[in-house]
């Protein structure tokens, strides 16, 4: 199945072939956020907010084809 | 049969009375006996900013109160903290019970 | 977690307190104590221990959740003593996982002592250099030291004096020792156990664990709408503070004047909250001030002089009145000064105030006379013959210059507010386990108890039960490590206690009721009577001094009527 | 003309000159609100010296600031309060200076210490808005927990590099933990890395006052529940939902 997973900020250096962070990705059937994590080659203490289709979701959710997955890094300065 | 009270406000109240340019004691005539919510209006001060009333002493809440010429008088708002609630008998009214 | 700390041997040693389950605050240091100490002990003694415990609230961030117990044989009363304290060491204990540090013996050689705990453990450091200092000395010495974000407790000379007043000063959040651990001498036990301060340093600490943390925090809400709404806790104490009563106590005829002479006092405005909030803010000091971590009613204060220094702080309505209008002060400059004075040679203000109020009856000095008043203090810190028997408390003073209204029970002086002409605090002051003491029966759980206020002040009709059940309510209440002024909330908002109760259970994983948590106010209450009736102190102690009863309190001219054989009723439970 | 005289002329249907600008969008009662209204900013540094500033000109009655930090040479490029003639000054102070001088009508209490455990009850009590304007993690999650325990709504800011998220948290919502999910222990974000120029701070600093103004004049719809996050490397403006 297929997936939409956009990198956010610093994330996108682990995708340098796609400048926009937009990166179309074949994924097995049933992965979870996690596992494309892995298959994107990004380190999940790198991420600190995930977001499935626009909303709130945990490293655990397994994903469902056409979903669009934001990866964000923390964000702390002020 | 007229006559002056002698009129004290603590806390906030002492603010207001500050503001409008009164003592603290304030001398101020009355008429006759006067209630409570007839005296918190003639000094134009909202009820609810009056907890209880000391009348020579003694706590009142503004509903019950009656001012005669002569008393010594003082306006307490809420706020006002320490056992005197219970202790001086301003809490009369339980959760669910009637005045 | 226990800490035992052997002062003879310098030994120290941890267990899990397995005894001692489900306890906190006061009614953990009133169990520790009356296990563990013989009655009989002298306060000042090998036998007598001193304890220091977290509420059992303590550490978790709660709304004013701030507070701990001290406790030990009091040498002012002879009774059990628990002394409760605001500022910053009971939450860090808390966060250190400590329920108790139980100091026992007396130490071989006269030196000072250090007691510093943090996640390491409990050190004993010993520390000459500290002795004889008052403390802010000690303080601004251990901060060098141990850096500015450690907590401390400490004694000054009047504890290293082993007078039976001496109380123990304890840092606020910006480390100012302005809060203390006042009443009944337990300054003294730490200076007989040669304990100059105990520290508490939570770096490196997590936060407490909770058995159902959302519970927790939905109790903990709870509290702190009711707090944030109530007009005693989110206006009248921010504002002003606790000092704003001298106006209202004056006014009721209930203000203690000229050593319980009269119950009005003339110069009451000018030492009273109103004042001293203006006096704030023209001097740029600060009222709405937090002593302790969570504290979100903020009823402290930092008081500046007319140069714009900082003087003291925590100025409360206790210490404003023992030192104001009891001694017929009306200047709040001189009160402040005497203040500071007492929380640096470190002796309680209630005793202090009462103790010059005597003196001044007794001809030592004038009523009225500030300046006269600061310099007998100084002779406490001084240590000179007068020192030490005013430093010995208003007792003591009393009967060393033949004064006949000397306004203590149990050895202990009398607060704030006038027996005759506020009843209800009358009959706790003549029962209350501590020696006279306002605390022991606050305005709480009017509701829950339906004990509200159908009692008339000036008459002795329903006061015997309105004191018992405001006892049993406060005792649990010192239990949890919350600090009393809750108690307005609770009083008018019932899901404060709901909150409280939420809170209590949400922490350890427990089902109680509020009626389960009463109960444990309950046994505090009998734990201190045992062990109170083993130093033979009994319902016949349980009174007021004879003048209370003889001589009519103006303006109201009241006697204190309620009969002794009702007195002793109050502990029929 | 002190603040009680403008609130009665207000309330008279009266705008003073100085805020004619505003009621197009607030009105004349939401005018009044914000000048009854107490708000706290934790940090005035990059965004919270953009907010005080804002704030201030639009006019909220009582302003607290926090900050135990003093001015250093390398805030110069993005913090609205630092000039080359207060390096060394503690920003809070700072702070209040600039409100005095912008709007008297502004009470401004300056905090000049750091947000912690221990103080953060204190100084948040009574306060109506709390704005998280701090550059760190871990104190974020302390306020969160603090606004959240005594029921104040947040309105969170945080950047770096071109890329910034704000976010509302009324009582009862989802609250920081929420987007620091996984941050337990970690003080610091990608900023360390890519540093914060000049514009994006002042950037989520606007979008930060002005839900401040939507929550206290309940016009328009704060971002509750919801995370705004913008890149504007790529010029992407994306919200999400929180749940």
């Amino acid at each position: 199945m297929r997936l939409e997973v956009r990198l956010y900020a610093t994330l996108r250096q682990a995708a340098p072939a796609s400048p926009d962070g937009v990166v179309p990705l074949d994924i097995p059937d049933g992965a979870t956020v996690a596992e494309v994590l892995g298959l994107v080659k990004i380190d999940p203490a790198d991420v600190r907010m995930i977001m499935v289709n626009g909303v709130a979701a945990e490293l655990g959710r397994t994903l469902m084809d056409g979903d669009r997955l934001g990866l964000f890094p923390p964000l702390g300065g002020g | 049969m007229s006559g002056t009270i002698e009129l004290r406000a603590f806390m906030g109240l002492a603010d207001t009375f500050r503001e409008r340019g009164w003592g603290n004691p304030r001398q101020l005539s009355l008429d006759g006996p006067t209630s409570g919510c007839e005296l918190l209006a003639k000094l134009d001060i909202p009820v609810e900013q009056v907890e209880g009333i000391f009348i020579n002493g003694k706590v009142s809440l503004p509903p019950v109160a009656v001012v005669n010429p002569g008393d010594r008088v003082a306006l307490a708002p809420p706020g006002i903290p320490g056992p005197y609630r219970v202790l001086l008998g301003f809490k009369r009214k339980l959760p669910g019970e009637g005045e | 977690m226990f800490y035992r700390v052997n002062m003879a041997t310098l030994a120290v040693s941890k267990d899990d307190g397995a005894q001692y389950q489900g306890l906190g605050g006061r009614a953990l240091s009133s169990r520790i104590v009356s296990a563990e100490v013989d009655p009989q002990a002298h306060p000042l003694g090998a036998s007598n221990k001193l304890v220091f415990v977290t509420g059992l609230l303590s550490g978790t961030g709660a709304p004013n959740a701030g507070r701990m117990s001290l406790g030990a044989k009091s040498p002012l009363t002879g009774t059990i003593k628990e002394s409760n304290v605001g500022g910053a060491m009971g939450n860090k204990l808390g966060r250190l996982g400590i329920r108790g540090i139980i100091v026992e013996d007396l130490p071989a050689k006269d030196t000072a002592y250090v007691l510093k705990v943090s996640a390491a453990g409990l050190v004993v450091e010993e520390m000459p250099e500290l002795k004889g200092l008052d403390i802010y000395d000690t303080v601004a010495k251990l901060q060098q030291k141990y850096g500015e974000k450690v907590a401390i407790g400490c004694i000054g000379t009047a504890g290293e004096n082993k007078m039976a007043s001496a109380c123990v000063g304890f840092t606020d959040m910006e480390g100012a020792p302005t809060r203390q651990a006042g009443r009944g001498g337990l300054g003294a036990v730490m200076g007989s156990k040669s304990v100059k301060a105990i520290i508490a340093d939570d770096a490196g600490t997590q936060m407490v664990p909770f058995a159902d943390e959302a519970a927790f925090r939905a109790g903990t809400k709870k509290l702190a709408n009711a707090l944030l709404t109530h007009p005693v806790t989110s206006q009248g104490l921010p504002t002003y503070g606790t000092d704003v009563l001298v106006n209202i106590l004056s006014e009721a005829g209930g203000l203690p004047t000229r050593n319980f002479s009269s119950g009005r006092f003339e110069g009451a405005n000018n030492i009273g909250g109103e004042t001293l909030n203006a006096t704030a803010k023209e001097r740029g000091g600060k009222t709405g001030h937090a002593c302790s971590p969570g504290c979100i009613i903020r009823c402290s204060n930092i008081y500046k002089d007319k140069k714009g220094e900082v003087l003291t702080g925590g100025l409360e309505y206790e210490s404003c009145w023992s030192l104001g209008a009891d001694i017929g002060v009306d200047n709040l400059d001189d009160i402040a000064v005497m203040n500071r004075l007492c929380d640096d040679i470190g002796v309680d203000t209630i005793e202090m105030g009462v103790t010059l109020g005597v003196a001044m009856e007794g001809g030592v000095a004038s009523f009225g006379d500030g300046k006269a008043a600061i310099e007998l203090i100084k002779e406490v810190g001084k240590a000179t013959p007068l020192g030490r028997i005013l430093g010995g408390g208003a007792e003591l003073t009393g009967k060393t210059y033949g004064v006949r209204r000397v306004p203590t029970v149990k050895g202990q002086a009398i607060p704030a507010y006038d027996p005759r002409a506020v009843k209800g605090v009358g009959v706790t002051y003549a029962t209350t386990t501590m020696g006279a003491d306002h605390t022991a029966g606050y305005s709480v759980t009017a509701n829950i108890l339906s004990v509200g206020g159908k009692v008339d002040p000036l008459k002795p009709e329903g006061q015997v039960d309105l004191s018992r059940n405001l006892q049993i309510a406060t005792a649990f209440l010192d239990s949890t490590g919350l600090c009393l002024f809750v108690a307005f909330a609770v009083l008018d908002i019932p899901e404060a206690l709901d909150g409280i109760v939420e809170m209590c259970n949400a922490r350890f994983g427990w089902n109680k009721t509020a009626g389960d948590y009463l109960e444990m106010g309950k046994q505090v209450l009998r734990d201190e009577r045992a062990f109170n009736a083993g130093a033979g102190i009994g319902a016949g102690d349980d009174d007021l001094p004879e003048f209370f009863r003889k001589e009519p309190l103006p303006p109201h001219n009241t006697v204190f009527d309620i009969p002794k054989k009702d007195l002793d009723t109050v502990f029929n439970f | 003309m002190g603040r009680a005289e403008t609130l009665a002329l207000l309330a008279a249907g009266h705008v003073p000159e100085r805020y004619r600008r505003n009621i197009g969008t607030i009105g004349a009662a939401g005018q009044a609100r914000l000048l009854e209204a107490k708000v706290a900013v934790i940090g005035a540094g990059g965004l919270g010296g953009t907010i005080v500033e804002l704030l201030a000109r639009q006019g909220i009655g009582y302003l607290k600031v926090i900050d135990g930090d003093t001015f250093a040479a390398h805030n110069l490029n993005r913090q609205i309060l630092a000039t080359e003639h207060n390096l060394g000054m503690n920003k809070a102070a700072a702070a209040a200076a600039r409100v005095t001088a912008i709007n008297a009508e502004v009470t401004v209490d300056a905090v000049p210490a750091m947000l912690c455990a221990d103080n953060a009850a204190g100084l948040l009590a009574g306060i109506d808005v709390v704005v998280d304007a701090l550059d760190n993690i871990e104190t974020r999650l302390i306020l969160g927990r603090t606004a959240s325990n005594l029921g104040i709504p947040l309105v969170h800011g945080a950047i770096a590099g071109f890329t910034g998220q704000i976010a509302t948290i009324l009582p009862g919502d989802p609250g920081l933990d929420r987007i620091y999910k996984l941050c337990a222990g970690q003080a610091k974000g990608i900023e360390t890395a890519l540093g914060n120029p000049a514009a994006t701070p002042a950037l989520a600093a606007s979008l930060q006052v002005q839900e401040v103004v939507k929550i206290l004049t309940g016009v328009g719809r704060p971002l509750s529940r919801q995370l705004l996050y913008f890149d504007t490397e790529l010029n992407l403006f994306e919200i999400f939902t929180l749940g």
